[in-house]
Order: C-alpha cells, then sequence, then structure tokens
C-alpha cells in the first residue's frame, strides 16, 4: 500500500546504522581474533585463545557475578521505582511537577561529578551516611546486630569494603536510573485515554490497585516493553560509576568489575584490544539472548491492536 | 607572527600543572620568540596519557611533545612512537652541565638511548599529624623508621584511642609502593623479562605489606577517602606520594603537618626508592628540522635551568634537575620543609619500572588485584600469593 | 484529567500519604545535590575535612594558584564561593564549553530526530517485507555499547579527519537506535484510523510522521529529547576520545577534569561550581520541556 | 431500583456554561430517555449522574441519599459510554466480565492464574452470565476477539454487553444503539426492554432515535441548551409540547410551523384561511404547528403547493409543497399509493383538521385550547 | 465524478472471510447507499475502495483506471471514518483545513508561522471553505476548540466537515450521521444531497439508518456476511426485494413473514386462509412477506391476532399481535386514532391485499407473481 515510502524512512538510519555501528562492531568482531594492541604495526591470528581465557580465568567469574548482581537489582528497582513515582507523581495536579523535576535531577547531573559526591557521602568516617549512622548509636538501634557491630567498631566502607561494594553501586545505579523510567512512563501515561478509567470506575474498580490492574498496566504495556528493555541494556552497559569510583582495578576485590569496565579495562586501558573485543563479543551474546528472552515474555502479552 | 614556528604539546592533570606553565611559559617566550607553544586538551591521568598518545599515533596526529608517567616512557618507546634524543642531546655542547643527574637521566633511558627527560619527580614519603601522633608520645624526633616501628606506633595510637592510625597508599598507580618495597632492598621489580617477586625480597615485601595492613588494621580506603580522613585529623600516619604535599596543605585542619623520610624495611631506610612524576617525550612525526629544533628547545627548557625550577614553585614535585634542586631552590625549602623531605631522599632515586611487552599494563593489573587481596584479608598466606602472582605475571611477560 | 477525578473521590489521607512517600524520595534524591551544592560554596579545608556545615564558614583563605605565580600571600586571600565559581569560569572556558555543550547537544537532537521518526514509524506502522529483519537489527544495536566500538570508530573518523572537530562529536550519534526504539513503541498506541484519516486527507506518508505523528507522540519526543540531550550534554567518555587536541572544543563535563588532580589532590570547589553550572540549563529545559508533558495529547479524537 | 434526582446542577467548562441548573426527579425502575440537540449537554448530565464528573453546583440524590461526593463505583450504576470505552487489550468476553469480576470476586479470586483455580465456581457462573449476554446481543462468535478486531457496531455492542451483565441500581446509556442496523436495533430495544422489565432497573437512556424514545420510554425529557424543557409522557411530549422548540425537535420529519394570527374570537387565519381555534387569546401573530402526518392530501383541500421533493421511505412517501408566502416548504407524509399519483411540480391540495394544530405565541410558549376545536365547515 | 467498479473484492481477517468477492458498479456522480447488517463488511469494503486496506484478490477500478496499487492519497476520495479519526492536537478549524492544506498549499506555504504569512491568498480562502462547512454543520462556535472538547456528535460533525471541505472524486461516507440528533440529520441529509447535487461527486455512503438510506440514495446495495445480495433503487429493494434476508433486513419494523403452502393453483393458503398468488410454482411450502403498514385493520378482516404489546411512535402506532400458529408476533401499523380504540390484550381483526404480499420459497428465494395478485373477494 505505502509505495516504496518505507524505503527512504529506514534507509538513513540504516545507512548509519551499519556505519557508525555495524562496521565497527564487525571490526571488533575480527580483532578478537588477534591479540592486535594499539600502536602495534600488525597483529597476529590467534583463534579463540582470547576467548579461552574469559571463561578459565577467575577473575573474569568475577565480571560475570558482578554484572548479574548489578543487573538483577538495578533493573526490578529502576523499573518499579520509575513506574511509582510516575504513578504517584500522575495522580497529584500540583506539586507534580515540582517531584518530577527532583527524582529527574539525578538522571541530569553529569556523572563524574556525582561520584565524587557520592564518595564523599559514603565516606567510611565523616561522610553523611556513616556519621548519620553513628548517631544512632547508643539508641534501641543497637538492638540490631549490624548496627551494634557497626557502632562497635566502624560502619561499612560501603564503597570500598568487597560485601558492600557492589549493593552501594548498585545503590547508585539506582539512584541514577529511575528518574528516568519515571519519565518514560509519564509520557506513556498520557498516552491512556482517559475514558478508560472513566469505564473501569463504573465497573466498580475502587482501589487504585484494581484500576491499576484493570487500565494503566496493560495499557502501560508498549512502554514496559521499552522500560525493561532499555534498563537491562543500560545496566548491563553500566561503565561510567564504576569508572568513576573504581579508576583501577573494579572495586575491592573486583568485587564491582562489570563486564562494560572489562571491556575498558582490557581493550582501552590495557590496550589489549583483542582481549577487549573478546569480551565485547561474550557480552553482545549474552545481552542478546536475555533481551530474547524477556521480549518473548513480554513482548507477547502487549499487542492489542 | 605568521612565520611562528608551532609546537604541540601535551601534559597530565591540568589542576597541577597548568600554573607550572603559566609560570614558564613568559620565560620561554623571552628565550625563543620565533616558537609558539600550543597546548593540547590535558591528559586527565597519566594512563589516559598513554592511550591518547597510542590513538593519536594510529590517527596520525600526535604532538611534538608529550608528557608521560615515568612508567609509561617504556611503552611509546616500545611501538615507536617517541623519538631517541640522542642526536638532539649530542648536539648540544655541555648538557650534563644543565644539570641532569645521572640517575634521572637513566629513568628516561633506554637500551642505552635517552628517550624521556624528566620533568617532575616525586618519592613516597611519610605524613604525620603531629598533634594525634603525640597522642602514642610520639614527636619529630622519633618518628617511625621502620614499618616495624609503624606498626608499633600504631598499636600504640590504636590503643590511645585512635580508631584509624595509618594509611600506606598501596593503590598508587604502576604499583609504586611494591616497588617501593622492592627497592627498600635495593632489588629492581624486573629485570629484563623477569619478574622478582618470586625471589626472598618479593616475599619479605609482601609480607612486610601484610604486616603493615593487619597490624594497623588498615581501611581499604581509596585515595580520596585516606586524603580526606588525614586532612580531617583522623589519621595519624599516611604513606603517600609527596607530590599530594600541596593538597594536603591546602585541605588539612588545624594541626602540624610534619612530612619524614619513607620508613624502611631495616633501621637503616630503604636502599632505594622509586620515582614517581612525568617526563618529556619527543613524539613530533614531522620530518622538518627547524620544527624539530623547536620542539627540543621547549622541552629543553622545561626540564632544565629556571623552567625546571617552576615545578618546585608550583607543585609538591621536585624539579629534574639537581641544579635546580642544590641551587636555585635552596631558599624555597627553607620555606617548605614538607617538600624537602623528598629532596633528601634524592639520592634513593630509583626507576619506577614498567612491565615489558604489549601485556605490561595488564601485569600491573594483577598485581595491584594481589595487592588489593592482601588489604581486604583475601589473601592470607603471602608465600603462596607469591607463588600464584609469580607466576601469572610471568605468564604475561613471556 | 480522570486521574485528576478520581482524586477527588479519594479521601484528603490519601494525597497526604502520597506526598509524604514522595517527599521521603526527594530527601534521599537529593542529598547528593545538597553536597553538591555545599561543596562547590566550601573552602577546600572545608570540603576535605566536611565540615561547616551547609555554606561554610565563608572565611577568605589563601589561592595557592595564586601565590605560586609569585603573587604575595595577602593578595592571594579569597572568599570560597568567589572562589569556586570564578574559577570554573575562568580557569576552565566555561562559557565556552556551554556554547560547544549546546552546538553539539542541539545538533545531534535534531538529527536524530530526523533520522529515527521515520524508521520507527516505518517499523511501526507501515506494512512492509523485511520489517521485522530490520527491527531485529534495531533491537541487536541498542546492546552494543559504545566502549566497544569507541576504538575502531575513532580509527574511522582520524581517518577521515574529523578528529578535533565537531563533526566528531555529532557524527557517532546521529543515529539513535534507542530513539528509533523508543518512538516505534509509542506511535504503535496511536490509532490506525488516525493514520488512514491522514492519508486520505493527501498526506504523503512524510507529512504523516511530521504533521500526525508527532503532535501526538509529544510526551514521547520530549522523554526521547531529555534522554538524548542529557546523554550528550554529560557525555564524559566519547568527547574525551575524540577532542585530544583543542581545548576549544571541549563540552561541559571535560571542563570538569580542568580540575582533576588525582592522587595529587582533586580542586573540588570549582569542580562541584563547574557540576553545578553545568547541571543548570539542563534542569531549565527540563521544566520548559515537562509542561508538554502534563498536556499530553490523548487519542481523544477517537471513538 | 433507585430513585434518582438531580436538583440544580449546574455544570461550566471554562466560560462555557453547558448545564444551566437540571432538575429531575426519575422514579424508580422508570425508564427516562434524555433527547436533545447534538452538544445540550447529555453526556455531561450522565457523567454528572454516575459522579463521573463532579458538578459545579447542585446535588445528586439517589434513593434519598446525597451522593455528590460518593465515587461513581460506590453508586452502583452501569453505564454504556458513547465512545464504547473498551478495554482494548482485553477479549470481548473479557471485557464484559470485567464488572462482574470487580465487584463479585475478592482480590484472590482475581487474580490471573491463581484465581479461576481457586474460584471456579464464581468463575464459571461469570463466564455463563456472559455468554448469555453475548447472545442476546449476537456476539456468540466474537468472544474471543480484541476489540480492536471488531466492527463498529459489534465494538457497541460488548461496550453495551459490559453494562447488561449487571444487575446494577440503575443503568446509565449514552446512545448504546447508534451503530447497529435497523433490525438490530429493534431486536435490542425490545430486548432493553425486556431487561428493564426482568431487573426493575432504573433507566436513564440517552438517545437520538425518536423511535427508541418514544418506543422505549416511560418518560422523556427534552433538553435544549444546557435546561430540560420539557419531561413528560412520549405521547404527551409529542402530542402536547409546551413550547415551539420542543415541538420542532420530537417528530421527523420536524412539524411544519405555519405563521398565522390569532383574533382573539376563537379564529385563527393560516396562510389566508380560517381554523377554529378556541382559546383564550388576544389579537396576536402566533405560529402554527402541524405535524406531517396531520396534513392529509384532499381533493377539496383548502390550502394547495407545489410539490418540490419526495422522500420515499418505502412505508411512507414524504412530500415537500412549496407554498407562496413560506419560506420553508411544507412536509406532508402521503401513502405510497397516494403519492405514486402526484408528479414532482405538481399542485397538491390538502388540508388540516384544527384539532390536530399546535399554537404558539410569538415567544414560542404555548397556546393551548380550551375545549377541542372543532371545524363547523 | 468518478466511476468506481469494484471486481471480485475478496478479504479475509486470519481464517475469517470478510468479503467474499465482491462487485459493485457506481456511476458517475451517483449516490449508493451500502447497508448490512453489523459486522458484514460495509467499513472494509470502503476502505479497500479508498486504498487504505489492501484486498486480497480484485480489482478496484476508478474512471477506468485500476487504482489497486495506488496510494489512497493519489485516489482523490474524501472519506468520513466511522471512529472521527480526528487529529487530536488539532483544532476543529485546523482539522477541517487539513486535506486543503496538504492538497492545495506548497510545503512552503504551509509552513508554520510563514506559511500565512507568504501565502494570505490561499490561507484565507481555506478558512473562508472551511467556515463555510462548518456554518453547513452547525459548529461555527467549535472551531478553536479541541477534539477533547466536543460532544460525540459534534466530533461526527467535524470529521464530516473534514471531508466535506474538498472537491474529490467521490466522497466515501462511513455512518457520518449515527450520532446526530433527528433534527440535524435531517438537516444534514438535506445538506448531503444539495452537496452531492452542487459537486456531482459519486458518493459511497454507508449508513443503519433507513431513513437515510432509502431517501438520499441513487441506489441502494445490500451487504450480508460478505457479499452484496442485491443493488438497486431504494424504490425497488423495498418492494421488491429478490429474497427474504433483504425483505427482512430493509424496512422498520421488519416485514411480518407468515408460514403459507403454495397450492400450485394460484392459491397460497396463509393461517387457514386462501390468498391469490399467480405465480408458476409446484405445491410446496412458503413463506410470505407482509410489511406491517400494508395490515390493516377492518372489522372484517379475516384474520385476528391478540394486541400483546403497543409501540407509539406519534405519527404512528406499531400494533403487535399474538396470533396462534405463529412464534413471533405480527406488526401491523395503525394509526394513532385507529390504535387508540383498541386496548392491550384486545383482539383485533385485520387483513391485507394479496398485491402487497411477497412470497419466498423455503431457501428465502423470491417467488414473483406473474400477474398482479388480485383478491377475488
Ligand atoms: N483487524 C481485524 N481482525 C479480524 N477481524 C476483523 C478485523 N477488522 C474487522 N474484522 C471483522 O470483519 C468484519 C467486517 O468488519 P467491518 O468493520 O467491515 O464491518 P461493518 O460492516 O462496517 O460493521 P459495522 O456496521 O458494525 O461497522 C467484522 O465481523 C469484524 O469483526
Ligand atoms: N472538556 C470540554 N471542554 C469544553 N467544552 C466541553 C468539554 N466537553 C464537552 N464540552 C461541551 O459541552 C457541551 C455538552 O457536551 P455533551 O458531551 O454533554 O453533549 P451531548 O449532549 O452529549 O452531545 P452529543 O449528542 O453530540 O453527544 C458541548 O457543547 C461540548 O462542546
Ligand atoms: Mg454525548
Ligand atoms: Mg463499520
Amino acid at each position: 500500500m505505502q509505495s516504496r515510502a518505507h524505503l527512504w524512512f529506514i534507509g538513513p538510519a540504516m545507512a548509519l546504522m551499519f556505519i557508525v555501528l555495524l562496521i565497527p562492531i564487525l571490526i571488533a568482531v575480527g580483532l578478537s581474533l588477534t591479540d592486535y594492541s594499539l600502536g602495534n604495526q600488525g597483529a597476529e591470528f590467534v583463534g579463540l585463545e582470547n576467548y579461552e581465557r574469559i571463561f578459565t580465568r577467575s577473575t573474569y567469574e568475577k565480571m560475570f557475578v558482578a554484572t548479574f548482581r548489578y543487573v538483577f537489582v538495578v533493573v526490578p528497582l529502576t523499573v518499579g521505582l520509575g513506574l511509582g513515582a510516575a504513578l504517584l507523581i500522575h495522580s497529584l495536579g500540583r506539586f507534580g511537577d515540582l517531584y518530577k523535576t527532583i527524582y529527574f535531577l539525578p538522571v541530569m547531573a553529569a556523572l563524574i561529578a556525582m561520584a565524587i559526591v557520592w564518595e564523599f557521602a559514603f565516606h567510611p568516617t565523616i561522610g553523611i551516611i556513616n556519621s548519620t549512622l553513628e548517631k544512632g548509636c547508643g539508641t534501641f538501634l543497637e538492638a540490631w546486630p549490624w548496627y551494634a557491630k557497626g557502632c562497635e567498631r566502624t560502619f561499612p566502607l560501603w564503597l570500598n569494603d568487597r560485601d558492600y561494594a557492589i549493593w552501594t553501586v548498585s545503590f547508585i545505579g539506582v539512584w541514577q536510573g529511575f528518574g528516568f523510567n519515571m519519565v518514560l512512563y509519564l509520557a506513556g501515561l498520557t498516552s491512556i485515554p482517559p475514558q478508560l478509567y472513566d469505564a473501569a470506575e463504573m465497573d466498580g474498580a475502587t482501589r487504585g490497585w484494581d484500576r491499576f490492574r484493570l487500565v494503566t498496566w496493560p495499557l502501560l504495556g508498549p512502554t514496559t516493553v521499552f522500560v525493561v528493555t532499555i534498563s537491562f541494556i543500560r545496566s548491563f552497559q553500566v561503565f561510567d560509576m564504576v569508572e568513576a569510583f573504581y579508576p583501577q582495578g573494579g572495586g575491592p576485590s573486583k568485587s564491582v568489575f562489570v563486564m562494560m569496565f572489562a571491556i575498558y579495562e582490557k581493550g582501552i586501558q590495557q590496550n589489549l584490544m583483542g582481549i577487549g573485543a573478546a569480551i565485547t563479543v561474550v557480552f553482545l551474546a549474552f545481552v542478546m539472548v536475555l533481551t530474547v528472552i524477556q521480549r518473548w515474555l513480554v513482548e507477547r502479552r502487549t499487542h492489542y491492536v | 607572527a605568521e612565520d611562528k614556528i608551532v609546537v604541540e604539546f601535551g601534559y597530565p592533570y591540568s589542576h597541577l600543572f597548568d600554573v607550572t606553565y603559566e609560570a614558564i611559559l613568559p620565560k620561554f617566550y623571552a628565550a625563543h620568540p620565533n616558537i609558539e607553544i600550543k597546548m593540547r586538551a590535558t591528559y586527565e591521568s597519566y594512563e589516559d596519557g598513554t592511550n591518547t598518545i597510542l590513538r593519536e599515533a594510529v590517527a596520525g596526529n600526535l604532538p611534538d611533545v608529550t608528557m608521560q608517567g615515568l612508567n609509561r616512557q617504556a611503552i611509546l618507546v616500545e611501538k615507536g612512537i617517541a623519538r631517541s634524543l640522542e642526536p638532539f642531546i649530542a648536539a648540544e655542547a655541555d648538557f650534563a652541565k644543565d644539570g641532569y643527574h645521572k640517575a634521572m637521566l637513566d629513568l628516561g633511558t633506554f637500551g642505552d638511548e635517552v628517550y624521556g627527560l624528566p620533568f617532575s619527580i616525586s618519592l613516597p614519603v611519610g605524613y604525620y599529624n603531629m598533634e594525634v601522633m603525640a597522642k602514642a608520645g610520639y614527636d619529630a624526633t622519633n618518628l617511625p623508621a621502620t614499618w616495624e616501628d609503624v606498626v608499633q606506633a600504631c598499636v600504640k595510637l590504636r590503643e590511645a584511642g585512635v580508631d584509624n592510625p595509618m594509611f600506606w597508599g598501596w593503590n598508587i598507580t604502576g604499583n609504586w609502593f611494591l616497588q617501593a618495597l622492592m627497592w627498600s632492598q635495593d632489588k629492581p621489580t624486573v629485570e629484563g623479562n623477569d619478574f622478582q617477586l618470586d625471589s626472598d625480597e618479593g616475599l619479605v615485601a609482601l609480607e612486610t605489606m601484610q604486616n603493615i595492613f593487619t597490624g594497623c588494621e588498615m581501611q581499604n580506603l581509596e585515595w580520596k577517602s585516606a586524603l580526606a580522613s588525614f586532612s580531617a585529623g583522623d589519621l595519624g600516619m599516611m604513606y603517600w606520594s609527596t607530590s599530594a604535599v600541596g593538597a594536603v596543605e591546602r585541605a588539612m585542619g588545624d594541626f602540624t603537618l610534619v612530612t619524614n623520610e619513607y620508613p624502611g624495611i631495616t633501621a637503616e631506610g630503604p636502599m632505594g626508592l622509586p620515582a614517581g612524576g612525568n617526563s618529556a617525550l619527543l613524539t613530533s612525526t614531522s620530518d622538518d628540522p627547524e620544527q624539530l629544533a623547536a620542539a627540543w628547545a621547549w622541552l629543553k627548557f622545561i626540564t632544565s635551568g629556571e623552567g625546571a625550577a617552576d615545578v618546585a614553585r608550583t607543585t609538591g614535585y621536585m624539579p629534574p634537575n639537581q641544579a635546580a634542586n642544590e641551587i636555585i631552590l635552596a631558599d624555597f625549602y627553607a620555606e617548605n620543609p614538607a617538600k624537602a623531605t623528598a629532596v633528601r631522599q634524592l639520592p634513593l632515586l630509583r626507576e619506577w619500572q614498567a612491565y615489558p611487552g604489549d601485556n605490561g599494563l595488564a601485569a600491573t593489573q594483577v598485581i595491584y588485584d594481589g595487592l588489593e587481596g592482601i588489604v581486604t584479608g583475601e589473601y592470607e598466606d603471602m608465600a603462596e600469593l607469591q607463588e600464584e602472582l609469580s607466576e601469572e605475571v610471568q605468564d604475561l611477560l613471556d | 484529567m480522570s486521574e485528576a477525578r478520581a482524586q477527588s473521590f479519594r479521601f484528603n489521607t490519601g494525597a497526604a500519604t502520597t506526598h509524604a512517600i514522595l517527599i521521603v524520595g526527594a530527601l534521599i534524591v537529593l542529598l547528593p545535590f545538597y553536597t553538591m551544592i555545599s561543596l562547590s560554596l566550601k573552602a577546600p579545608h572545608e570540603i576535605m575535612q566536611q565540615t561547616g556545615g551547609f555554606i561554610g564558614a565563608q572565611e577568605a583563605f589563601r589561592d595557592d594558584y595564586c601565590v605560586k605565580l609569585g603573587n604575595a600571600a595577602e593578595n592571594c586571600m579569597v572568599n570560597p564561593i568567589i572562589y569556586n565559581y570564578s574559577t570554573a569560569f575562568e580557569k576552565a572556558p566555561l562559557v565556552r564549553y556551554l556554547l560547544n555543550g549546546l552546538i553539539v547537544t542541539v545538533s545531534i537532537f535534531v538529527i536524530q530526530v530526523l533520522v529515527a521518526l521515520p524508521c520507527a514509524y516505518a517499523l511501526a506502522k507501515l506494512r512492509f517485507w523485511g520489517r521485522e529483519a530490520v527491527f531485529a537489527l534495531v533491537l541487536f544495536c541498542l546492546l552494543i555499547p559504545v566502549h566497544a566500538i569507541a576504538l575502531p570508530l575513532y580509527i574511522m573518523l582520524a581517518k577521515a579527519g574529523l578528529t578535533n572537530t565537531y563533526a566528531a562529536l555529532i557524527i557517532p550519534w546521529t543515529i539513535s537506535v534507542f530513539g528509533i526504539f523508543l518512538m516505534r513503541q509509542f506511535f504503535m498506541t496511536v490509532p490506525d484510523d488516525l493514520i488512514d484519516a491522514a492519508r486520505m486527507d493527501g498526506m504523503t506518508e512524510f507529512a504523516i510522521i511530521w504533521r500526525v505523528m508527532l503532535p501526538t507522540a509529544i510526551p514521547a519526543l520530549m522523554a526521547f529529547g531529555i534522554f538524548s540531550v542529557v546523554a550528550h550534554w554529560n557525555d564524559y567518555f566519547w568527547p574525551r576520545i575524540v577532542i585530544t587536541g583543542n581545548r576549544d572544543l571541549f563540552t561541559p563535563p571535560l571542563g570538569l577534569r580542568e580540575f582533576k588532580g588525582d592522587a595529587d589532590g582533586d580542586n573540588f570547589g570549582p569542580m562541584m561550581a563547574t557540576a553545578c553550572i553545568i547541571v543548570t540549563p539542563l534542569i531549565v529545559c527540563f521544566l520548559l520541556a515537562q509542561r508538554r508533558f502534563i498536556e499530553g495529547i490523548t487519542l481523544s479524537g477517537m471513538k | 431500583m433507585a430513585r434518582i434526582q438531580l436538583d440544580q446542577i449546574e455544570k461550566r467548562f471554562g466560560d462555557t456554561p453547558v448545564l444551566k441548573g437540571v432538575s429531575l426527579d426519575i422514579q424508580d425502575g422508570e425508564f427516562v430517555t434524555l433527547v436533545g440537540p447534538s452538544g445540550c449537554g447529555k453526556s455531561t448530565l450522565l457523567r454528572i449522574l454516575s459522579g463521573l464528573e463532579a458538578a459545579d453546583s447542585g446535588r445528586v440524590v439517589i434513593d434519598d441519599r446525597d451522593v455528590t461526593g460518593v465515587r461513581p463505583a460506590d453508586r452502583n450504576l452501569a453505564m454504556v459510554f458513547q465512545s464504547y470505552a473498551l478495554y482494548p487489550h482485553l477479549t470481548v468476553a473479557e471485557n464484559m466480565m470485567t464488572p462482574l469480576r470487580m465487584r463479585d470476586l475478592t482480590p484472590v479470586q482475581r487474580m490471573p492464574v491463581v484465581g479461576p483455580l481457586i474460584a471456579r465456581g464464581p468463575h464459571r457462573d461469570m463466564r455463563k452470565q456472559a455468554s448469555d449476554v453475548a447472545e442476546t446481543l449476537k456476539i456468540t462468535a466474537l468472544m474471543d476477539r480484541k476489540p480492536g478486531q471488531l466492527s463498529g457496531g459489534q465494538r457497541q455492542r460488548v461496550a453495551l454487553g459490559r453494562a447488561m451483565v449487571r444487575k446494577p441500581l440503575a443503568f446509565l446509556m449514552d446512545e448504546p444503539l447508534s451503530n447497529l442496523d435497523a433490525a438490530l436495533r429493534v431486536h435490542m430495544r425490545a430486548e432493553l426492554s425486556e431487561l428493564h422489565r426482568r431487573l426493575k432497573a432504573t433507566f436513564v437512556y440517552v438517545t437520538h432515535d425518536q423511535a427508541e424514545a418514544l418506543t422505549m420510554s416511560d418518560r422523556m425529557a427534552v433538553m435544549m441548551h444546557g435546561d430540560i424543557l420539557q419531561v413528560g409522557a412520549p405521547d404527551e411530549i409529542y402530542l402536547d409540547p409546551n413550547t415551539l422548540e420542543v415541538a420542532r425537535f420530537i417528530g421527523s420529519p420536524a412539524i411544519n410551523t405555519l405563521p398565522a394570527e390569532a383574533q382573539g374570537d376563537g379564529l385563527l387565519h393560516v396562510l389566508g384561511v380560517s381554523k377554529p381555534a378556541p382559546m383564550t387569546t388576544t389579537r396576536q401573530p402566533v405560529t402554527v404547528g402541524v405535524r406531517p402526518e396531520h396534513l392529509v392530501l384532499k381533493e377539496a383541500g383548502r390550502f394547495s403547493g407545489t410539490v418540490r421533493h419526495r422522500e420515499n421511505l418505502g412505508a411512507d412517501v414524504f412530500l415537500h409543497l412549496e407554498m407562496a408566502g413560506l419560506q420553508q416548504p411544507l412536509v406532508l407524509r402521503a401513502t405510497p399509493q397516494d403519492a405514486a399519483r402526484i408528479a414532482l411540480g405538481d399542485n397538491a391540495a390538502f388540508d388540516f383538521d384544527p384539532a390536530d394544530m399546535l399554537v404558539f405565541d410569538a415567544q414560542g410558549g404555548r397556546l393551548r385550547a380550551t375545549t377541542p376545536a372543532r371545524e363547523v365547515a
């Protein structure tokens, strides 16, 4: 029906996609089979050696662990909080703008600056977090063994404690990311026809939850598909924050050694482009499988029209 | 003005060095009116500097002169990006008189040819908060001289109610502090392609570290946190590069700061210490002799004489060159005793070694991870760690 | 509108609870910003020791930089706020950087919209052979991390002689698969009849995109715009890679690095001042943009 | 089963007053139809009654309880929306079952997978109810489709079905049959009447279809520009409208209006013809309304006009007659047989019984006859 | 002004065949109405004709040009959508001006701010055109509103207006008047007829309103389950339907059907009464259809039934008569006067003229009389 219009529409996008994304990634795939290092004249073909390393060295095991911990904490929380905030804000007439702006602030702030701020906040002794916690010492909170231990000795190092680092970083990831999902959900909420809420009300959906289940959630389907997909990808691609906190090494005992950081460390910091590229390929394969699964689970249910 | 020769120049840490160049430039222009120095975007760190140069090498737009971390010179030399300075040195009438200390010149010498001239030099020193130290009965005269002393001091401080007595900068880039412990026993960390951690000295170094960490119950702080803790007066002792003196002085609270010699493994003190800092490399791709001459003129100016003296005046670093330290800056060190400690240690100056080969940086990282394991308590048996690290690193270096 | 109405049935305690939750959330969210602003107001020693409350004592302190240039110490006493902010503007030519940021982000966004919207429309509403394949490709590209392709891309740009130009900052971002995906999801919610009506009204497919799809998807476009602008305004990684020569091409976040000293001590005051300054235009833009969210186009012309 | 009282309801959108103090008292179990021109505020009134829209002033009382502040769901009303408002993600069956699920199931029983398992009985009942209604609506075959796959009329029936599955106090229906074909509409009319009889629920019904309004309702309320002009039994509204506006609005084709002169002596001059009109009035210009079916073709008719247009509706033919002195043509209903004898352009003579005249004064108010008019001639 | 030919159009949605080879030839300037039960495929057919939907097979020919592959915009047709499909972000005026802007302005002239400045003339003309149409539609006061602020009927008029501003080859209208009140509908009927006369454009018009179909159209096409059953002048369809289905569908209330027995001798036994039916047929069971207006109350009528229900439409009253041997009540149209004499539950005698009988065989096919039937009695 539409003649050949679609060629014009997808053409530029496809062309750019090839030039800017696909050709470089193909180059990367090629490099992953070599031991190329930037500045060298040539490179040797090493077959799958780089891949073998990824799956045999313990460092890389830590890489997978860190990545998965981060993703599976951050994705549910950013999506959940994003949706929650959007719903609450949407239900408010006034002041909505204010909250919206506040919650979006972390998205807008330059991460390297915020990383420094968080480092101050999480400073083990004089940081605001621990000094606030210390104020609670001697109160009923001490009944909590963890708290008592903190009072007795010190509260956790947070960012530099290998038991806490990944969770602390995840917390900051949530802090930084949920505002963005909130905006997407707000956009999604505006495209829900208001008559449907009327219908739901007449049908007896009295509780907010019922209206949510009956109208909001299903109609946010396309938005949710998008938000979840993007959150997944973004948290798999978490990097800036890790680099800002742990420019060297990927956190205490490599507990925050996420995949993107590994790619960066190998490919850019250490100039081992071969391995870096190999991690990239593994990364892509990984995220792709997850995305396919996730889409298979979600997308099926959201096509109405 | 049109036929001015433009020399492109890149350097790291603008916050630290901008002021240095701002001080140097007028003097340089006065001496070389026909040269214009074009400052490139600064490097964010030494690592960034090296990566940038490597990228620019591939892209073919290298600067004429670049400042690189002392331990990063090797890689650029290996990859043929840095140019040998020998032809220029040969052309100079009395190069050594300009004050280049042999040891310093060695830092930039590879295979008998000089590639880099050091610009700013730092050495590890001890920082002490004298008010805190006083709680355990220390004063300027009896500060710890060995790591044993340090651990004892920690115990005393802790008894005196100091929760967090000490920080030891194991995490400084390039395994600087490991090399410090190795050089302290006069043992290089690498010889040729051989990693030397599997020596007895290696084990001593690791065990010393472990003693320090466990004896002081040291927290695994990031350097910013450590600096903050020290500035806030939490810490009694901090072992770190002398280059941070300026930052500490600026940030510290109301207490007396004293810097003192880096402790040794034995009472004699360290037998050598690795030099930190950066040096100037000629990376010009030009074949034009005039251009090269101009680049050399700038390179020489900043690493010697009056230009070099400004390094000490404006930063916590030492100038690369003996003359500057001994003559030009005598008064300066009298006024700034905290900066003088490193100068006193100058005779100990040794190379900050890079691990050879493409995997050099990966090796650095492996060692870094290993050291961190000591701090976090992941490794308890140092002999085992020694074996593990040696094997893995050696594997990378071969 | 409907939700707002539903509001009136709820007891006021409902609204109060909502506010309570949102306020608690807001406090947590704001904590670092409080710190950030506070740091940008304080003297270096107050920052490092974390003393001085929110704005610090505002006592004059000695500016080392000035001293090092050979000035007498008493001439170099500065007030923290003035020092931090003036340094931010002088040391880093922040005005220039902001302008660069503006040029770059606006160009990127405009091109992204021009490229992504038609593609999103085709993927959402046109039926053609290979559509699923194209969409799969888009999804795949979404997965590609920029860090992984940075070096190949850098070399490609270098070979084209484009490093250290605005083009280098813009070209890699002209294609936003994110945008394509986002807009496609929203276009899917636009009723087909509306597009059919436009076709009957004589709109070309091209006109439909700009005259029908775009206005009805304004909230999504806003979201996309905010995302794109924020991402590229704050991007630190890429400009750092391609702008190695000329500081005049720096984007605002690169201004932050003027104050980095790493292990030798960062200059936090001006750094935080810079951070505050570069986030301000974004906040202003967001406030302006979110008005459009509110009057979001609900698809009400339909039966 | 509820008595609904609307009391002085006012509503404005921005500056535009939409309802100007509407009062209406609907008896328990009554079927009341709201008719009125497009945009007069019918939907708005329904929405206020349902609670979906808040009135600016006035009260809504259901069963003697002021529900002004009560939320729509708690008023126990069912509504058919003019715009259908179907849930796009649910199938027809699910759409229809929604009100039952929401009202009759506990939250646990509503849970996606578990619900149907632990509460088989209720779920089976609900499905039964929905499919019964679907049968009535003739959409059984569509139960598994999504609204997007339905035709306009099918959607409307689903919307209707969603209301019909319930047993609410009252049904509010906003043009529920507008997209159905005539046959189906007649069928649905009967079904709705049956529903009304069976449940004895109150109905408030908005329609544009006069046949619906006239045949189904106990009472009709004629709304115009935000006011209710007349409420009464359909017959009464049709035969005895209070104002010219109402007379004009009810009846299709619309009533014919003729300028006339009341003589004050019980006679009326209409287009030069005298008609008895026993009403207490002084000499004044009036308007006479005569419905098309009351104009009868008659050889001896005292009026005549030229046939300009004929509308053939199968059962009847409407002739449009042009007459001197009248701007608008008169419309006359003839049987197809009679009409067949008259060609376009012919002159047709006709007359009407004075008893069928509706007389209005210059302001459009009705002037009622004191005794039934009877023609002398 | 276009001749439109639909040739063997087939369409299925998934497994459901929706159009089963529909052919229709529409003359230049003709007004053709599509009627048929809800869901029979009318909208789909219009969409195929407009090019918005692709047929699975078959051709669409406009003015002898096969347009099967031509894009909708290039077919120069105007369409009114059943779902209105107004641009939610544009005002009423802008909605109506859109087709003009798109077709008559250059891209430069269409530019937001500059456009109206550099092309004042065209813009003024367009606004004039739009406001003329708005006047016809009585929505002048709403020109600056957005669709969300309109009532259902107002939206529908805007949708209509958007088509009416143009002068296309043909108008396709999908129930354009369904949400309008009777008075307005009559008005719009006249306006559309006027438009048709003025532009001499072809009209393809979908409606459920029989009055519309019968009065406006040159020809009617009756569609059922994806097929066109009969095409012809309204009169012809009403009076002379080809099948029982058509007869049942056209006419409201629907035609009465009585079981009968053809004797093969020109007589027909209907409920025990013999009626002459001069048709060439053998002895067989047939169905007789008689329209409600052809049943006449008559003291001497040979049929009689009990009045179970009366529908008062003002102008007429429909009596529903229950008769022994019939499942469905018969519907009889009476004048209000006649009806007033008969109470619910009374027995009413009636009869009908055999000439008014429509006879169908067991398959629903029409059995035509060879000579007009004439009653002997
Ligand atoms: N997208 C679709 N998928 C499946 N079936 C569909 C789809 N669209 C329409 N149909 C079916 O096709 C048939 C014809 O639909 P169409 O809209 O043409 O009916 P219609 O004659 O216009 O009916 P109405 O008078 O109710 O508007 C209907 O039975 C409908 O359920
Ligand atoms: N949100 C709104 N903003 C402004 N005016 C509105 C809004 N909603 C409705 N109106 C106006 O209020 C009046 C009454 O609208 P309502 O929907 O009640 O009419 P209605 O009687 O149902 O008409 P219809 O028979 O056409 O559906 C209309 O003139 C309409 O234009
Ligand atoms: Mg309405
Ligand atoms: Mg339809």
